[in-house]
């Protein structure tokens, strides 16, 4: 499969307007700095090829903050219940960064471990992955310390790459990628040899992920380790929102006399009512712990279940977290301590 | 098509206004049929958010009404709720929603004049500015008996 | 060493406290994050200057830090008025906290609220004229680009309630978001939800908010939630006189009231 | 699952008239929940009750909507119904279908539509009613009147009389009040100390009061019919037991120069005294301030000249505690001294005197033997001038209100000193005269016209001292407006009767509320004038507002009469709509997070303290607790409350809730 | 201290002394004066009974003007003046609508930050922390302490504090030596009301603070304000010739009697423009030990 070719930027309105004719709708990042994040577009005029990261994810596309499931209704003694089928429009995903492109493995083995998850898996059967290879990266990346990189190609259909400000580098790496592309062949034109990985932006790795793997539960009942480390988390669900592999959820009932809807939500387990149980008891009371299984859960359980790591480096929770909380920093510090 | 007519929904205290709205009912005077009143004890016991559950599940024009100044039943409860919803109203004006469409009043348990004069005023300023359709619903009641999409959250 | 380090360590060598919260480096060279000195020779931790913006006040609540001990905290002028605000609403006593105010030459810690209230009535106060110009700048809106503006803004939040989480005055256990019997309000982030999220923050933080901002710092859709609160803090001060947290005076200006207070809009 | 009847009337036609009731029936059927639903003639007929009675047996049903007229009209009628049909009285609603909708509307589609949705939204609360039960709260029929002045006199022996035991607590060393200060009385000039002493003595007599003079009231809890009070029996550095009230310490003690409070300073008295030949008890005390004993360490003349060996210098305060039932605050006023008054010299003269230092000098018993003396040289004043509202009327002094009393004590006193000093000039300058009241107008035209007293109508701006005589300086708006200047050699403020100044502790105290100027403030002024917001605190006399006599002494008994009237029962028993705090499990026990704001807000100060201690006795959180004896059920707090911890019975959110989701 | 001093029209004109004496003791005070640039009229002259809005104006503007000149405090001398800015910046702190209003008017900025202070609070304030042991020629006078109406109403401005009884003044007259009376016309209207239409109210209540000042013994009116100066002082023939009277106590401003008992000359103190000559029988021997004249006159009608 893994072809090379060479599009234009200036072709890429073309591309554009093909995809948009052949029914997709295309998602891309737009926005001013400080606020750019994942949106239908129509042309790439308004497409961001500079930015370090989006605020928010992609993952939207997939999963939705919200997305209703089912409606019922009450009528005198009956209750008329059906489903609300998924909408899963075919989309493009244009210009998500390579750990943006990796977290797709991670949401899949969530979505369909044990069985497949109805509104996740036509969402991602129908998006196709444009990636866009970073050029830039800040103090918060660490996608070179989880196995990915800015020149990943993991997740995505195509990645593109920018060779210089006139030209990408386009790596077709699946069928869902070349049917894009077939979208409009005459765009693309022959690599000419010329490696993408002098563009790539420079990610120090921080830590070594399989060590962290190992090392975690052993550091588990070390609970002044994570107290430590979380005394100041307030406790809120930013980083949750942004991450990009987050996927926790919460199933409400909406209701208007008698009639309603089931809606699933994101939630976000740095709530504290996250784990409240009916009987008032909460196994994650403290803050602490709350931290310890967000760690955990991203660099343990989901890589020794799931066989997937849980974090792609993509730095978004550190940079919106509002007092500062550096994941890259915490695991990197773990990855110190001797056991 | 038929007129749009509004649903407005009234708040009112147990002791003045519903009071006074039984007088406009003994008297026999005549008032829009579109509202519908939520009786509470004491305009004190209005929580600002009811006025927002009202508009999410319909509402297109809200009344509040109890005893005038002075002449609360628990004495103080309507002057609490004065100043509720003097900084209430700020808010939602700062926010953009309608205040054309929230209105307060002091109704006696002696003005089933004003109760009716009121209740008209409302109506027809509110279908004048036709359903708060620009404020989000609980819910799309129409779009569910159809089993039409539901907006996803991006 | 500088005079609040020093008199952190002080404080810390003479076991006046347990622990000093303050402000310390952060992951970038602009940034600070708190961090809690519990040893005197960990005093140079503590930096202050104009990027230390967090109300600290928050952490003299969180269990966590509690469970350290008696707390002093580093305290810009919204922080001093956030702990009087607390102590009349009954979260802090007397003996829990010593703040130590800067930004005003000398530090000085203040071991009571009698001695903050003192130091606060020397402190100007009310609101700055940028603050004001943004109020008004939106009430010069027309009613639909009102609308349009906060629906473009709320549209952006995903209900992580870090507004909540970084705002001291937000220490309710049970949060009204997360009363469902019945659920006032909408889980999900629709616009409904968000709406009403937004306002009911709002209205509960009237007559109690400070106006220290942390709301929209912590915001990570960067939507300016605290303009909401500013409107109310300004219009309960002009309506009502309530400057909270100038005092530990229960004077909560929606449980009291004047039989002279204006209703011109009440028919 | 609920099971909900629905019944529909008609009221004859007066609802059918308009509304299809037969089809608000049948649609009712269809709301989910609903078991039952018919419509009929006369709901509130005994047929009509007897269909609700036999549904509820018959259709097991858990919720009855009646579909009617006003509530207010007719709810206790269908809650006996259910609760004769064995269905808890409060899960029973009305939807008003009559005064609400069929009354006020035309017969259309549009109005049956409106009935429709006013069954359906009852339908939604009372699904969510829970059974309540009527309060019952005992009674301690006992009253404390609080005050010994006329007020609390009539008040303890109306109480008294009706069969009731009466504790009466006075701060001074007799009872009495100002009463007993008092010359003659307006207007009927009787002697105030020989109407008044009567009553004094047959309080101290009465077997169903218990009397504590020179004691204070320390604290106030509890509730309608259970309250307990504590009170602080000041040391009186005697035993009253063996006080024979002979007299022979006060007429040796050796510091006889101390101001007489109750001569208004005008006299003197001694260190171990009683305050009035009269006074009830008649037995002294020692004023610890000024015995020399107490301020030097020697002395001890009284102990040793007293008879019964009484004096007891280590006696120390005493703090009694009681249970009573019903408070009467009866305590009184006070005069706003003469240096409150920049314009008339911030009280440097001592020949401008209070109308109470007046009253003492025209007393017969009073310093001077009822002989009008200048305080500062003893000369009778040949020109006297009396200034009404002193105080009074006056924002710009922060007194706004009017003393109701001085235009009739100034003619009085005008009158008094021209039947005294029949050469004398007097001027009385006012403002207006308010003499409403039986024979007062009569009275002050009488002052006016036979004693010729001259009355200025203008106010003073100043007084001012030119060669030992007070210059009184003011306008005569009668006659073009002149300024007008009179030299007098005495004047006479009539200064404004106010609040004691420690009404705003004492009503904290009793956690009542007051008004500006620190007046004890009454449920309603019209409708409950004489019981205060908590209830079981009545109030009587001039610590409301100003009154003259025949006012206090009336309202007296009306507080009385309202404390009978409470303790004819042995229990209370009330609506249970109050409010209640939510209780959850460990580790919160209750989402009420202890802020308190709620307290400030409740018109009733029913919101009170709980703590919530582990077995150890640890306190884990203080919430707020509401006393559902005080409680009116206004849902101020539930409102106000920001975490829901408070709830309305009979009106919660859930009910709400459900009431506007089903809009 | 640095302060910000506005003169108003008195201080230039009629009133030039009470400029040049504040000036004159400013050093050994310890104070330091900046004119507001560029200020106007205070209206207290017809203005701000004639027209609302210009009423608050006038003032608003001067006090906008010392804002962005960074003053936080100024010293208004004339008491007249300091009614009308002190009133201004009481109403426009009160009322939002107003304040809008007015700054609409003027187009400045306006935060209502500075403070506005009269010369006696300044004075008693300055004398309190820096004339400690300054004092050389003691003022060994009685004198009637005037303080007319400015500094004492309407309540809500008044910077004394027993309004009908002040004795700031009475006060920082001991500190340079004087024997303040006890006397009845301290707060009573001088007439500067009716200056113009009515002199002969003027000359009525005029002459009656004289008189009571001269029956109780003083030798000296003080006083804080140009109005009540020109009418103790410039009305005296109009005061003489209607009460049958003749009366030669001076008046001075309170400042040129701290500047003398400092021990500065007369003439820079501006005692030579009373109408009334200030001349003191018995003079003090120190005051007079260099002089040759045998009672001391500190100032004539000579120019």
């Amino acid at each position: 499969m893994n072809e090379s070719k060479i599009i234009l930027k200036k072709s890429l309105g073309e591309w554009f307007n093909m995809m948009t004719a052949g029914g997709y709708r295309v998602v891309g990042p737009v926005g001013q700095d400080g606020q750019i994040d994942f949106e239908p577009v129509t042309s790439p005029d308004a497409v961001r090829f500079d930015h370090v990261q989006t605020n928010n994810s992609g993952k939207w596309v997939m999963f939705p903050r919200y997305e209703a499931m089912m409606r019922f209704r009450l009528s005198g003694k009956e209750v008329q219940a059906g489903e609300i089928p998924p909408q899963a429009p075919p989309t493009v995903l244009f210009g998500a960064h390579p750990c943006d492109a990796a977290s797709l493995a991670t949401l899949n083995a969530v979505f369909t471990w044990d069985s497949s998850d109805a509104y996740f898996e036509p969402k991602l059967a129908n998006t196709t992955i444009i990636g866009l290879s970073c050029t830039k990266g800040d103090s918060y990346c660490f996608c070179t310390s989880v196995g990915g990189g800015p020149g990943d190609t993991r997740g995505s259909d195509v990645l593109l790459t920018p060779l210089d400000g006139e030209k990408f580098l386009a790596e077709i790496l699946t069928e869902k990628g070349k049917s894009v592309v077939g979208l409009a062949p005459q765009l693309f034109s022959a690599a000419d040899g010329t490696s993408k990985e002098a563009a790539l932006a420079k990610i120090p790795a921080r830590f070594n992920h399989r060590d962290v793997t190992a090392k975690l539960p052993s550091l588990f009942p070390k609970e002044d380790v994570w107290k430590e480390q979380s005394l100041r988390c307030l406790g809120c669900g930013a980083c949750a929102y942004v991450c990009p592999t987050c996927s926790c959820f919460d199933i409400q009932d909406e209701r208007d006399r008698y009639t309603g809807v089931r809606i699933r939500c994101w939630d976000s387990c740095g709530f504290g009512l996250f784990t409240l149980h009916a009987s008032n008891h909460n196994p994650r009371h403290k803050q602490s712990e709350r931290w310890r299984q967000r760690v955990m859960h991203k660099f343990s359980y989901q890589p020794e279940r799931l066989n997937v790591l849980g974090c792609v480096g993509c730095g978004r929770c550190s940079r919106s977290c509002p007092v500062d909380m550096n994941l890259g920093e915490h695991v990197a510090a773990l990855a110190e301590i001797k056991v | 098509m038929a007129e749009f007519e509004p649903k407005v929904v009234a708040f009112v205290c147990n002791w003045c206004t519903y009071a006074g709205a039984d007088l406009t009912g003994t008297s026999r005077m005549k008032y829009a049929t579109n509202v519908r009143m939520i009786r509470l004890p004491c305009t004190g016991r209005i929580d600002f958010m009811l006025l927002l559950q009202a508009f999410g599940h319909g509402a297109d024009g809200i009344i509040v009404s109890g005893c005038h100044p002075g002449d609360c039943h628990y004495s103080a409860g309507n002057f609490h709720a004065r100043r509720r919803w003097m900084l209430f109203r700020e808010l939602l004006d700062f926010a953009g929603i309608d205040l054309r469409r929230v209105h307060f009043s002091w109704v006696s348990a002696a003005e089933g004049a004003k109760w009716a004069e009121l209740v008209n005023d409302v109506v027809n300023q509110v279908r004048a500015l036709g359903p708060y359709d620009e404020f989000p619903k609980r819910l799309n009641r129409q779009s569910l008996e159809q089993l039409c999409s539901v907006e996803v959250g991006r | 060493m500088n005079e609040l380090q020093q008199t952190a360590k002080d404080l810390l060598e003479k076991n006046a406290v347990a622990v000093v919260i303050g402000y310390g480096m952060g992951s970038e060279p602009s940034l600070r994050r708190a961090v809690f000195v519990r040893k005197p020779d960990q005093a140079p931790q503590l930096i202050f200057d104009e990027s230390c913006r967090q109300n600290l006040a928050f952490y003299v609540l969180k269990p966590e830090v509690k469970a350290l001990g008696k707390a002093a905290v580093v305290a810009r002028t919204p922080t001093l008025r956030t702990l009087l605000q607390l102590a009349t609403e009954n979260q802090i006593t007397d003996e829990s906290v010593v703040a130590l105010p800067v930004g005003n030459g000398s530090v000085q810690p203040l071991t009571n609220f009698a001695a903050i209230e003192q130091y606060l009535a020397n402190v100007p106060r009310g609101f700055t004229a940028q603050e004001q110009q943004e109020l008004a700048a939106i009430k010069s809106k027309t009613l639909a680009d009102r609308w349009a503006f906060w629906k473009s803004e709320l549209s952006r939040c995903i209900k992580c309630y870090a507004c909540r989480a970084a705002c001291p005055m937000c220490y309710c256990s049970k949060c009204i978001v997360e009363v469902n019997q019945p659920q006032w309000v909408p889980v999900p982030s629709d616009m409904l939800g968000n709406l009403e999220w937004n306002v009911i923050r709002a209205m509960h933080l009237a007559g109690r908010c400070i106006s220290c901002g942390s709301c929209a710092d912590a915001c990570p859709a960067h939507i300016r939630i605290d303009l909401l609160n500013q409107l109310l803090a300004t219009e309960a001060m002009q309506q009502f006189g309530a400057e909270p947290g100038l005092s530990v005076r229960k004077d909560y200006a929606l449980a009291t009231f004047k039989p002279t207070d204006k209703e011109e809009f009440i028919r | 699952m609920p099971r909900i009847g629905v019944f529909i009337c008609h009221c004859g036609e007066n609802i059918s008239g308009t509304v299809d009731c037969a089809e608000v029936a049948k649609v009712s059927a269809e709301f989910p929940g609903v078991v039952h639903s018919v419509d009929y003639k006369y709901m509130c007929s005994d047929p009509g009750q007897n269909l609700i009675k036999n549904a509820i047996q018959e259709k097991k049903l858990t919720g009855v909507v009646v579909a009617a007229c006003s509530p207010r009209m007719h709810e206790p009628t269908f809650r006996r119904a259910c609760a004769e049909g064995g269905l808890n009285p409060f899960l029973c609603e009305m939807a008003n279908l009559r005064e609400h909708c069929s009354w006020v509307h035309e017969k259309l589609p549009a109005t049956t539509e409106k009935a429709i949705d006013l069954v359906r939204i009852m339908v939604e609360k009372v699904k969510r009613n829970r059974p309540l039960f009527s309060i019952n709260v005992p009674v301690t029929k006992t009253a404390l009147v609080l005050g010994g002045g006329i007020a609390g006199i009539q008040a303890a022996l109306d109480i008294a009389n009706a069969g009731h035991k009466v504790i009466m607590v006075e701060r001074q060393a007799s009872i009495g009040g100002h009463m007993a200060q008092l010359s003659e009385t307006f207007p009927t000039l009787d002697c105030s100390q020989c109407i008044l002493t009567p009553r004094m003595v047959e309080v101290a007599q009465h077997p169903n009061i218990t009397l504590y003079t020179y004691a204070e009231l320390e604290k106030l809890d509890g509730f309608i019919g259970n309250f307990r009070a504590v009170i602080r029996k000041k040391a009186k550095s005697i035993d009253e037991k063996l006080c024979t009230g002979c007299g022979v310490c006060f007429q040796k003690c050796p510091n006889k120069k101390i101001l007489s409070e109750f001569n208004t300073h005008l006299g003197t008295r001694t260190a171990i005294y009683v305050p009035f030949p009269q006074a009830v008890p008649n037995k002294p005390v020692i004023d610890r301030e000024h015995c020399m004993y107490f301020q030097k360490g020697k002395c001890r003349i009284c102990e040793k000249f007293c008879p019964t060996k009484a004096i007891r210098f280590d006696q120390q305060d005493e703090l009694i505690e009681v249970n009573v039932g019903a408070v009467v605050a009866a305590t009184g006023y006070e005069v706003k001294d003469t240096d409150f008054f920049p314009e008339y010299g911030y009280g440097k003269y001592p020949d401008i005197i209070t109308g109470l230092q007046f009253e003492r000098l025209a007393s017969a018993s009073g310093p001077t033997g009822g002989v009008i003396k200048r305080p500062s040289d003893g000369r009778i004043p040949e020109t006297i001038a009396f200034i009404a509202c002193a105080g009074s009327r006056d924002p710009a002094k922060g007194i706004s209100y009017c003393s109701k009393i001085c235009c009739m004590y100034t003619a009085k006193h005008a009158m008094l000193y021209k039947h005294k000093v029949h050469q004398g000039k007097a001027y009385v300058f006012y403002m207006d005269i308010r003499a409403g009241g039986k024979m007062y107008e009569e009275f002050v035209r009488r002052t006016i016209e036979e004693d010729e007293v001259h009355y200025v109508r203008g106010r003073v701006s100043r007084i001012y001292d030119r060669d030992g005589k007070l210059v009184v300086r003011g306008v005569d708006t009668l006659l073009n407006a002149k300024p007008i200047e009179i030299e007098a050699d005495m004047v006479v403020l009539a200064t404004a009767m106010v609040a004691q100044p420690d009404a705003e502790e004492l009503a904290q105290k009793m956690k009542v509320s007051y008004d500006e100027n620190k007046f004890l403030s009454e449920a309603h002024p019209k409708l409950r004038p004489v019981e205060m917001n908590t209830a079981g605190i009545f109030v009587a006399g001039a610590c409301q507002a100003p009154k003259d006599i025949p006012e206090t002494v009336a309202q007296a008994s009306a507080a009385a009469s309202k404390v009978a009237g409470l303790f004819s029962k042995d229990e209370l028993s009330r609506e249970p709509v109050v409010a209640v705090v939510s209780r959850t499990g460990p580790p919160e026990f209750s989402n009420c997070v202890g802020c308190f704001l709620c307290e400030s807000a409740c018109p009733y100060q029913a919101i009170e303290h709980e703590e919530i201690k582990t077995r150890d006795g640890k306190l884990i959180k203080t919430v707020a607790k509401i006393n559902q004896g005080v409680c009116q059920g206004c849902g101020t707090c539930v409102a106000l409350c920001r975490t829901k911890s408070i709830d309305l019975q009979g009106f919660t959110n859930e009910q709400i809730f459900a009431e506007l989701v089903s809009l | 201290m640095k302060i910000g001093f506005y003169p108003g029209c008195s201080l230039l004109g009629s009133s030039r002394e009470y400029n040049e004496s504040l000036k004159a003791i400013a050093p050994a005070m310890g104070l330091e004066f900046a004119e507001v640039p560029d200020w106007n009229c205070c209206g207290a002259t017809a203005a701000h009974s004639l027209d609302h809005q210009l009423a608050f104006a006038l003032p608003a503007r001067i006090l906008a003007l010392a804002e962005k000149a960074g003053m936080e405090e100024l010293l208004v001398p004339c008491s007249a003046c300091f009614s009308r800015l002190a009133a201004t910046r009481y109403e426009l702190q009160k009322n939002a609508d107003l304040r809008k209003e007015i700054i609409d008017i003027i187009e400045m900025p306006y935060q209502g930050t500075v403070k506005v202070s009269n010369a006696l609070e300044v004075l008693c304030r300055a004398a309190a922390a820096n004339l400690n042991g300054k004092i050389t020629k003691p003022f060994a006078h009685k004198v009637a302490c005037y303080y007319g109406c400015y500094l004492t109403r309407p309540t809500e401005l008044a910077t004394c504090k027993r309004t009908e009884d002040p004795q700031e003044m009475d006060e920082l007259m001991k500190v340079v030596g004087a024997e303040p009376i006890d006397w009845a016309f301290k707060v009573e209207c001088c007439g500067a009301g009716l200056s113009v239409s009515r002199t002969d109210l003027v000359a009525g209540l005029s002459g009656k603070i004289i008189k009571d000042a001269v029956h109780r013994g003083a030798e000296a009116i003080v006083v804080a304000c140009p109005m009540c100066h020109t009418n103790l002082d410039l009305r005296r023939d109009a005061i003489e010739a209607q009460s049958h009277e003749r009366y030669s106590i001076p008046v001075l401003y309170l400042s040129q009697v701290i500047g003398l008992a400092l021990g500065i000359d007369p003439r820079t103190l501006g005692l030579h423009r009373h109408h009334v000559p200030v001349r003191f029988p018995d003079a003090a021997p120190n005051a007079s030990a260099d002089s040759k004249k045998p009672e001391l006159q500190l100032s004539g009608k000579d120019d």
